[in-house]
């Protein structure tokens, strides 16, 4: 990816960090939701992005992991009211998975507020609004999970080592030619 | 004036899963030589939080080598947790593992790894000092057999554990999986072979070792003597039990210092952190850290084969007991303190662990149905013990209600001897290296100093196993290395 | 089934005929009830305009000394602290959902009670005698205890502006009927009365006499239309406003005739057959001798 | 004799079961020697890095390397490898995925450090002594290698072309990867070299599991009778199988065990312990939060039992907020 | 049609809409765009003000002629509205619709957003999502179902009334189910209508009987909807048909039965009068009750409840069609749609104890009124109190659980015109003062103002106030034994008190009580309220989420008559529009197991609540079928070994997405 990664400014790198949220919405309830706080003019905070699943189902636990690694401050999941599954209980699966992925993320240190589930059916446009100022609110006192500068900050210890041996490498390559 | 340093490394300064650092003053004598452990996995750490259960299968991680003896240590102290105690055939069926362990592991250290040395010689060139140079030394049949007999004794482990290498059969009150009535013969066929493969050993060693005049002078050399105290399980009759037992401790004299059970290790073990060693240095509570040093003074002890031999009074069955006396008597009576004698203890242990095989299979209660006991107490705190083929091994938890761990103690073999080991290497080096003239047969001493352990650092520090082939570089003051030597 | 007696003000001066008539009710109907040690005023009035945090303060350490006698007490089960003056239960009640409701208020309370090593959890429940009697010991267990039914008396039940809102749940804000409901057991008849919750004066008649009796007079006359012949009422400012002020009433408007005003308790007493002594019957300006005479005579209960 | 291809062994933060594994071919360990020739092999030969360094870049087929790396020498020492070999080869559970010393992963350095040598019982260390990776002792610096604050899987240090999973991986499939490779068959790079499949698969209880699984509780296996034919999901037991690559036969099952994972994910998963936890707890009967939480609340561990060996090589790889 | 790029990289178009202001007000389209067009593996980046016009889809399809592009990306609005659009104008590219994806810079940024540099970053972000995630994109076909060409209408008010007309004259078959022993709902206890004042008796009854003669139409009374199955095109339908202890083949509606009833005198309330009237155990709902049947009140009749009478009305039946033994029957059908039209319910008076609903017999609500006006109602149209007086004062009192935060926030559209309708019509038959107490008049609608200004020159009296409360507490000899309205006269501004003797609750409209059960059985969406979902406020009034499943009238909102039955028809072209194409185009994004990669460990055997996956056991492996599975991907994610995937919304594809999400910052140093 090297090559695609210098595009687009770094906000996140100068200074002003702005939580960012990866929201995973049903596409029946949530997601509908979302589109009525939009028809209805309802601003929120711009700090959330929408990934459209049929269901909230389909959210597999890596789906959150993986937001997180990249850079996500915060992971919502939006579904149907227990009882009003699209799918009848797509929505159950979500909440079993999502308890229990809470316990491995407190395990590795990453709080609660920062993973939330909730049931937003398609007429709560209001919701939509009100769950994301709030996390929006909860991440800003959290403040930057950041795991991908996490990441590099422990792989610094890797670098000069990496260094010396493609010196090393060079040079014993520059001897055998 | 300048001081030289002779690095002893292993695999060079890069790898290390122990290296020494000797350091000569101007006039080329040993100053101070240091027994380094350069490394560190923390599993007292990772350990918390985890379900007691568990403990027998993540603690064997400690190492591959000898997973059964942590696995055993674990479940062991799993039994004292919860307060259960295993049916007989349970127990039955795990120390005829444990034996079936003592055997091939002891095994692979005579014939793999400390073997080569006395079997093809310490000055064999490199290419041969291993399994295959042992194999042409004592004949491609022999070789064939000692494999043969080794996958059969891990097959037997297998197929209780699942497998050899890290089972899983061990939980508290019992095992996870009894033996079939239809499989006995063949387990009775094994433990039969195993008799003789152990006699056969014993006498390959008597052959090859004992012959040779100029071993016997090593062994009993004083470079690699001792005076220290010595601990290991026992049983009611003071003979070595490789499973159960109480701790028994003889001092430098071989009179009874300490008989204690496991549970009050506390009391007698303490560790000693030094800063420049990952490695901890184990010595004896009541006689305080009085440094590197041995004498009735000292808390230093040591453990494994040759401080087994010495804290018991007889062997547990009658070949190893005919055997144990030859012992005793060619090398001048009890306490031995030779350090290289522990690779004849250890034939002399194959043998009872073989002998004792012998007896578990012809138990009827062996094939019993009954294999667990079902634990009903809240857990709290459990300490278990068993004689690893490198020594006394200690497991000691602590858990919640719930038996999640809330404290993990794990003192391994390897520790029991690192002191004693230390002053090993800094006494064969001083008693070796003169005007800083260092050799390569020298080196090769200095290192048997330890071998003869069979320390496994994989224990120790969670590294390396086994051999540690040595190079010896020589440096002066700017660290600039004017000559090295390989052995 | 115990309850912590939490009196106030009221009930030791004004409202003494309506503690002795609760407390000698609660005796028959053998109910225990210990009045609450050390209590303080509620708070009420002029506290509350004053300084708010400092006044649920107040009201707040009557709860948390409830909870703080129940856990010494033997009886499990969360407290049940009685607050017979609307004033007061209106405060307690009002403590309890502002501090359930607002976490800035609650640190303050906290805070404060902690000052003086109190702790309010939030377990105790205040009660009303009205929701008492028909909730928790219940009308057929009440009606056993009459011994002289009143025999179709005519009565008005009035509740007053804060017995029933805005936060209390055991009877409807609009039209309760707990009062009504429990006269009946006694024998009595309730009217149908629309006013049963509209101001009686209440502070008015002391600062603003024309209106605050203007107040009392539409109640007492209505009611008298709707020939109630007595008035029955829970809470001791309501009592003292419709009683007290008839004389003055009846200078100011025509054609009035005065009408008794009873505590609940005191009708239960009198159907329970107590002694008007007990009952404090003796307190009142406007008799209501004449009324129960009228109905004397009448079979006693159970007979 | 010359011409032979030839490979190194290397061992790096690990027990040496991965070692005894290639010992464990046993008679096989003679044609394997036969059919390689190993340059490298600290645990049994006496070849020194030295000569490691002396070879020709790429010179060596294959390097199999165990363990995980945990300080700066295994890193080195994997990087000298990486450089003297055509193919690196991630031996085992650890080098793959982080393995058991992985579970550090979850805790901070310094805790670690602290436990080792000043809060275990036994230790008496009053003036909270701990090793130094200088030390000056009268007038001698005497150096120790400095212990890595994540423990890392192989391949996140050096290019890694293949794995073989497992604690420890069995002969066999030493034995069949090395053959596969001799015949120059290269398989994709990256790829494991074993069954990309599930456990399940292999499993002699596999046809003991129902079809409508619906798990009211877990069970933890000292606690709980075990039968020893039935499918140990069915039992309640938190069996790994589902979602680890097969391979080993289902050894710990044929103990009468659950699976606890070595062998890793299939090649489409990015995070085993994460796939797992949303089969099972799809699979849960519970449907209120007080209900799912007390069923979930049977697994006490979920971290170390759905992360076993593969947290440092997990998509999260270490606790965000752990102290250096 | 291509149908791949997978040849090497992806050649990506990216289209920005402006949405005239909507987007591009908030959002730098043009910055959008450029950015874009840097992303890997993007050929042509464009902006345009509609990319939904005609001109914008031309856009499109030229572009992937011209720059041979193999993947579309529209960032435009939500995918819920226009994605079918676009797919089109990629096909018609001639590209698989499959390869687009689309970017909702609408709903999700410009509208929800009011800075313009968030805004655009966020823009930014969401389309480098979608260069990720298209890249990943598969040709996919779009399945095609067959459908049952009939239509279940639910509900036999005026609304489903109407649609299952219309479509039984188109021809379709229809079954028509209403919970009632009648159909006709709240309509027939109508006696006129406004603004025209047609009899409602005279325009419904003759559609009741139609619906009840009409070939294509199955009709149950008295029967309720208990199981829905399947999915649009093939619906499964269970229905329960109450017992009415009649044989229907059998009885004529002589009414013979009813005469001969044990219990001489009628003494239980009559639901259809509003408890105005009594009936006997053996009743016809009304005269004029579609189908014609008598039926018995199981809680009334004495045989029912103890099985000790005489029986004397089977005896008095000569066709013998009474039948005391019957029980409920059930009916399986299948329909390719469904129209909900199952109503509304009138506000619960009581629950506003100040209006003395309840407590006042001369307190009514505007239905008990409804029938009082009615000829063929209790008092054959006279309007008299319960005491039999004539009243010579009445108020109606708007806004009855209607405009309350208390009760109901909504208005309720109806009664304002109803109210000014039994104004005139209670006047008409008692010329009693008529007082009207309202908040504002609402008459939007073709003759509706006109009627206002009639009953203005009538001399109705209008009072603009809310009313207080309602109650006999009289101050003066003149409201003695009245009831007297306290209301504050915000004109005039004063409070006054006026003495009535009849009082008329306008009560509002509600959503029916079980309205939340009914919509989980037909698995749609109600809004906050309570009325069923529409799928869109505006483009798609009468359609709900799920496909196939159609509202109309009242279930969707309060409305009038005339506005049920032009949703009604609206609701019977769409199930006619849809039914009449003979198949469904359903999404492709169904689940598949990957054979060789499921290690068959059952585990998402039990996920799936549709049974579309079957284990095989020959193979002993997994398998999922196509036909049956709906696409939520529950067992995609639950999959323990990753070998299941779901077509659209593939892992690698969401894995991307997120990637493409960070990847602006993905090499921070």
């Amino acid at each position: 990816m090297s090559a695609h990664t210098q595009v687009g400014a770094v906000p996140a790198a100068v200074g002003t960090w702005e939580p960012r949220i990866v929201a995973f919405f049903c596409n029946w309830c949530t997601y509908t939701a979302a589109d009525l706080a939009g028809v209805s003019r309802m601003k929120h905070a711009p700090n959330v992005r929408i990934i459209r699943v049929m269901c909230s189902g389909r959210v597999d636990p890596q789906f959150v992991l993986e937001a997180f690694a990249k850079g996500a401050d915060g992971v919502l999941i939006g579904g149907c009211h227990l009882g009003d599954c699209h799918y009848v209980e797509g929505n159950y699966k979500a909440i079993r998975r999502v308890q229990m992925l809470r316990r491995i993320l407190r395990g590795m240190g990453i709080q609660d507020d920062r993973f939330r589930l909730e049931w937003i059916s398609a007429s709560e446009g209001e919701k939509v609004k009100r769950v994301i100022n709030d996390m929006v609110d909860k991440l800003r006192a959290l403040g930057p999970l950041g795991l991908p500068r996490r990441f590099q900050e422990w792989d610094r210890e890797l670098a000069p080592l990496e260094q010396a041996v493609e010196a090393e490498a060079k040079e014993a390559s520059a001897h055998a030619g | 004036m300048q001081t030289q340093r002779i690095t002893i490394d292993p695999v060079t300064r890069l790898e290390g899963h122990g290296k020494i650092e000797i350091f000569l003053d101007e006039r080329g004598e040993v100053e101070r030589a240091y027994f380094q452990v350069p490394e560190l996995r923390g599993f007292e750490t990772f350990c918390i939080g985890r379900p007691a259960e568990d403990m027998p299968q993540i603690t064997s991680r400690i190492c591959g080598v000898c997973p059964t003896a942590h696995h055993m240590a674990a479940t062991k102290a799993l039994d004292d947790l919860y307060q259960v105690q295993p049916p007989p055939t349970a127990l039955k069926i795990r120390e005829l593992i444990y034996n079936a362990f003592m055997l091939e592991d002891h095994a692979l250290h005579v014939y793999f790894l400390g073997g080569p040395d006395f079997i093809v010689g310490p000055d064999a060139p490199k290419e041969l000092r291993n399994v295959v140079g042992v194999i042409q030394k004592v004949g491609v049949d022999v070789g064939k057999r000692v494999i043969a007999m080794r996958r059969r004794l891990r097959d037997l482990i297998s197929s209780f554990g699942g497998k050899v290498i890290h089972p899983v059969f061990g939980l508290p009150g019992g095992v996870s999986k009894g033996l079939a009535s239809a499989d006995l013969p063949g387990v009775k066929q094994t433990a039969h072979d195993a008799v003789d493969f152990a006699r056969f050993t014993l006498q390959l060693f008597k052959d090859v070792v004992l012959k040779n005049d100029r071993y016997l002078k090593l062994i009993t050399s004083e470079a690699y003597t001792h005076r220290t105290y010595y601990m290991g399980l026992v049983n009611g009759r003071n003979q070595p039990d490789f499973y159960a037992g109480k701790i028994r401790v003889v001092d430098p004299a071989g009179t009874e210092y300490a008989n204690f059970p496991t549970q009050h290790y506390l009391a007698y073990i303490s560790e000693r952190v030094e800063p420049w060693t990952y490695g901890k240095f184990c010595y004896l509570k009541p006689l305080g850290w009085k440094g590197f040093v041995d004498g009735p003074e000292s808390g230093v002890y040591a453990v494994a084969p040759l401080a087994r031999l010495n804290v018991a009074e007889s062997m547990a069955t009658p070949e190893a007991q005919k055997a144990y006396e030859e012992y005793v008597t060619t090398l001048g009576g009890k306490p031995v303190h030779y350090t290289l004698a522990n690779h004849w203890a250890r034939v002399i242990e194959m043998l009872q662990a073989a002998e004792r095989m012998q007896e578990l299979v012809s138990d009827s209660g062996l094939t019993g149905t009954e294999i667990r006991t079902i634990p009903t107490a809240t857990p709290k705190a459990g300490v278990g013990v068993v004689e690893a083929p490198r020594g006394t091994l200690i497991h000691h938890y602590e858990t919640d209600e719930r038996g999640l761990i809330r404290k993990a103690n794990l003192i391994v073999a390897t520790q029991g001897n690192s002191a004693r080991m230390a002053m090993g290497v800094e006494k064969s080096a001083k008693g070796l290296i003169h005007q800083g003239k260092v050799d390569d047969g020298l080196l090769n001493m200095i290192e048997m100093a330890f071998r003869a352990y069979d320390p496994c650092h994989g224990c120790a520090t969670h590294s390396l196993p086994g051999q540690m082939p040595l190079i010896a570089s020589i440096r002066d003051a700017s660290g600039l290395v004017i000559r090295e030597l390989r052995r | 089934m115990s309850y912590w007696y939490y009196p106030g003000c009221s009930l030791k001066s004004n409202g003494k005929p309506y503690e002795e008539s609760l407390l000698a009710v609660f005796r028959e109907l053998d109910v225990p009830m210990w009045e609450l040690e050390d209590w303080n005023c509620c708070g009420a009035t002029s506290y509350m305009s004053v300084d708010e945090a400092q006044a649920f303060s107040l009201a707040a350490r009557n709860l948390a000394l409830a909870e703080r006698a129940a856990r010494q007490a033997p009886e499990t089960g969360p407290p049940r602290l009685l607050a017979p003056c609307s004033a007061c239960f209106l405060v307690l009640t009002k403590t309890q959902r502002y501090v359930a409701q607002h976490g800035d208020l609650a640190r303050r309370v906290h805070a404060g009670l902690r000052a003086i090593d109190l702790e309010y959890q939030g377990v105790v429940q205040v009660r009303h005698p009205l929701d008492v009697f028909v909730n928790d010991m219940g009308l057929r267990r009440i009606a056993t205890a009459v011994k002289r039914r009143l025999n179709g008396l005519k009565v008005a039940c009035y509740y007053g502006c804060q017995v029933v809102r805005p936060f209390a749940t055991f009877d409807s804000a609009h039209d309760p009927t707990t009062m009504d409901r429990l006269v009946e057991v006694l024998g009595a008849k309730p009217v149908r009365w629309p006013l049963k919750t509209r101001c009686c004066g209440g502070a008015l008649t002391g600062t603003i006499p024309e209106v605050g009796l203007r107040l009392s007079e539409i109640l007492l006359r209505d009611a008298a239309q709707r020939e109630a012949e007595m008035i029955i009422t829970v809470c001791p400012l309501c009592q003292f406003n419709l009683e007290c002020y008839q004389r003055e009433i009846a200078r100011t408007f025509r054609d009035f005739t005065p009408l008794p005003v009873l505590y609940l308790t005191q009708l239960m007493g009198k159907a329970f057959g107590l002694s008007d002594a007990d009952l404090g019957m003796r307190r009142l300006f406007v008799s209501p001798e004449p009324a129960f005479a009228r109905h004397e005579g009448g079979q006693p209960a159970h007979a | 004799m010359p011409g032979k291809p030839t490979v190194a062994f290397y061992w790096c933060a690990s027990c040496g079961g991965c070692e005894e594994s290639v010992v464990d071919l046993a008679e096989g360990l003679l044609d394997f020697v036969g059919m390689v020739d190993i340059r490298f092999w600290p645990v049994a030969m006496d070849f020194k890095r030295s000569d490691v360094e002396a070879m020709p870049e790429g010179s060596l087929l294959a390097s199999l390397i165990n363990g995980a790396i945990r300080t700066s020498e295994q890193e080195e020492m994997a990087r000298l490898l990486r450089r003297k070999s055509q193919l690196v080869i991630a031996y085992g559970a650890c080098a793959q995925l982080g393995g058991i010393p992985g579970l550090g992963n979850q805790f901070g350095h310094d805790q670690i450090l602290r436990l080792a040598y000043e809060d275990c019982p036994s230790v008496q260390n009053p003036d909270k002594t701990r090793p130094q990776s200088h030390v000056q002792d009268n007038g001698r610096t005497v150096t120790l290698p400095h212990l890595h604050q994540v423990v890392r899987t192989l391949a996140q240090v050096v290019p890694v072309d293949y794995s073989l999973p497992g604690c420890p991986p069995t002969p066999e499939m030493l034995q069949q990867a090395i053959t596969r490779l001799l015949s120059g068959e290269r398989p994709a790079k990256g790829s494991v070299l074993a069954p990309d499949i599930a456990l399940c698969e292999q499993c002699p209880r596999k046809d003991s599991k129902p079809a409508d699984l619906r798990l009211e509780e877990f069970k933890r296996p000292h606690l709980t009778r075990l039968d020893p034919q039935k499918c140990l999901l069915a039992q309640g037991l938190v069996c790994m199988g589902p979602a680890t690559r097969g391979g080993c036969e289902a050894a710990c099952v044929r103990g009468n065990m659950p699976c606890s994972g070595c062998f890793g994910p299939t090649s489409r998963v990015k995070d085993q312990g994460a796939k797992m936890l949303s089969s099972l707890c799809s699979n849960i009967a519970a449907s209120t939060e007080p209900d799912i939480e007390r069923t979930l609340a049977t697994i006490p561990d979920p971290l170390g039992t759905f992360y076993r060996y593969s947290l440092a090589g997990s998509l999260l790889r270490a606790r965000a907020d752990r102290q250096r | 049609m291509r149908d791949s790029g997978a040849n090497g990289t992806p050649r990506i178009g990216v289209f920005v809409c402006h949405c005239g202001t909507n987007i591009a007000g908030i959002v730098d389209v043009k910055a959008v765009a450029e950015y874009a067009a840097g992303l890997p593996g993007v050929v042509v980046s464009r902006e345009y003000k509609y990319m939904c016009s005609d001109p914008g889809q031309e856009l499109i399809q030229r572009d992937i002629r011209d720059h041979r592009l193999d993947r579309i990306i529209v960032a435009s609005c939500s995918p819920l509205l226009h994605e079918h659009t676009f797919r089109e104008a990629t096909a018609q590219g001639g590209l698989n619709p499959y390869f687009l994806q689309m970017v909702n810079l609408r709903e999700n940024v410009s509208w929800v957003n009011d800075e313009r540099g968030p805004a655009t970053e966020k823009s930014k972000d969401l389309v480098r999502a979608a260069v990720y995630r298209v890249a990943h994109h598969k040709a996919l076909q779009q399945r095609t179902v067959p459908i049952t060409a009939s239509v279940l209408v639910v509900g036999g008010g005026i609304a489903g009334i109407h649609a299952a007309l219309t479509l039984a004259n188109a021809g379709k078959k229809v079954y028509l189910v209403e919970r009632e022993p009648t159909i006709g709902g709240h309509m027939a206890m109508f006696d006129k209508t406004f603004p025209t004042l047609d009899c409602a008796a005279c325009i419904l009854t003759p559609k009741m009987s139609a619906v009840k003669n009409h070939p294509n139409i199955t009709l149950w009374t008295y029967s309720e909807v208990v199981g829905v199955d399947g999915f649009v095109g093939n619906f499964k339908i269970k229905v329960k048909q109450k017992p009415r202890y009649i044989k229907e083949d059998l009885c004529v509606g002589c009414l013979e039965c009813i005469a001969a009833c044990i219990h001489k005198e009628a003494r239980f309330p009559d639901g259809f009068n509003q408890g105005l009237s009594k009936r006997k155990p053996i009743y016809i709902p009304f005269p004029q009750a579609t189908p014609q049947l008598v039926l018995f009140d199981p809680e009334a009749c004495i045989q029912l409840k103890s099985g000790r009478c005489r029986q004397s009305c089977a005896e008095a039946c000569d066709r013998k069609a009474i039948d005391f033994r019957q029980i409920a029957e059930f009916e399986d059908i299948e329909v390719g749609s469904i129209i909900l039209a199952t109503g509304f319910q009138a506000f619960d008076a009581s629950r506003l104890p100040y209006y003395g609903y309840g407590r006042y017999p001369n307190v009514y609500t505007a239905l008990e009124v409804e029938r009082l006006v009615n000829a063929s109602g209790p008092t054959g149209g006279e309007v008299v109190l319960r005491d039999g007086r004539k009243p010579t004062a009445v108020g109606i009192i708007h806004c009855v659980g209607s405009r309350d935060e208390k009760t109901n926030g909504w208005c309720s559209r109806v009664c304002c015109m109803y109210s000014l309708k039994l104004a005139h019509l209670v006047r008409e038959h008692t010329d009693a003062t008529i007082y009207n107490f309202y908040i504002d008049m609402r008459t939007p609608g073709k003759g509706y103002e006109e009627f206002y200004d009639k009953l203005l020159t009538e001399g109705v009296h209008f009072i603009r106030g809310r009313v207080a409360e309602v109650t006999d507490w009289s101050r003066s000899p003149e409201e003695a034994g009245k009831l007297v309205v306290r209301v504050e006269d915000t004109l005039v501004g004063t409070v006054r008190r006026i003495p009535l003797d009849m009082v008329i609750l306008a009560v509002g409209l509600e959503p029916r009580a079980d309205s939340q059960e009914v919509r989980r059985l037909f698995n749609i969406s109600c809004s906050t309220e309570g009325f069923f979902l529409e799928r869109h406020p505006k483009l798609a009034p009468v359609n709900t989420f799920t496909d196939g499943i159609f509202i109309a009238g009242a279930c969707q909102g309060p409305r009038d008559i005339p506005d049920a039955v032009a949703q009604a028809g609206a609701a019977a072209a769409e199930a006619l529009a849809l039914i009449d194409a003979g198949h469904v185009e359903l999404e492709p994004n169904t689940a598949f197991i990957v054979e060789v990669e499921c290690s068959g460990c059952k585990s998402c055997i039990p996920l799936c609540p549709y049974s579309a996956i079957t284990f095989l056991a020959d193979k002993k492996k997994a398998a999922i079928n196509e036909a049956l599975c709906k696409g939520c991907g529950t067992c995609v994610a639950a999959c323990p070994s990753g070998s299941i995937r779901q077509n659209l919304f593939e892992d690698d594809e969401i894995f991307s997405e997120i990637e493409g999400l960070f990847a602006r910052d993905a090499v921070v140093a």
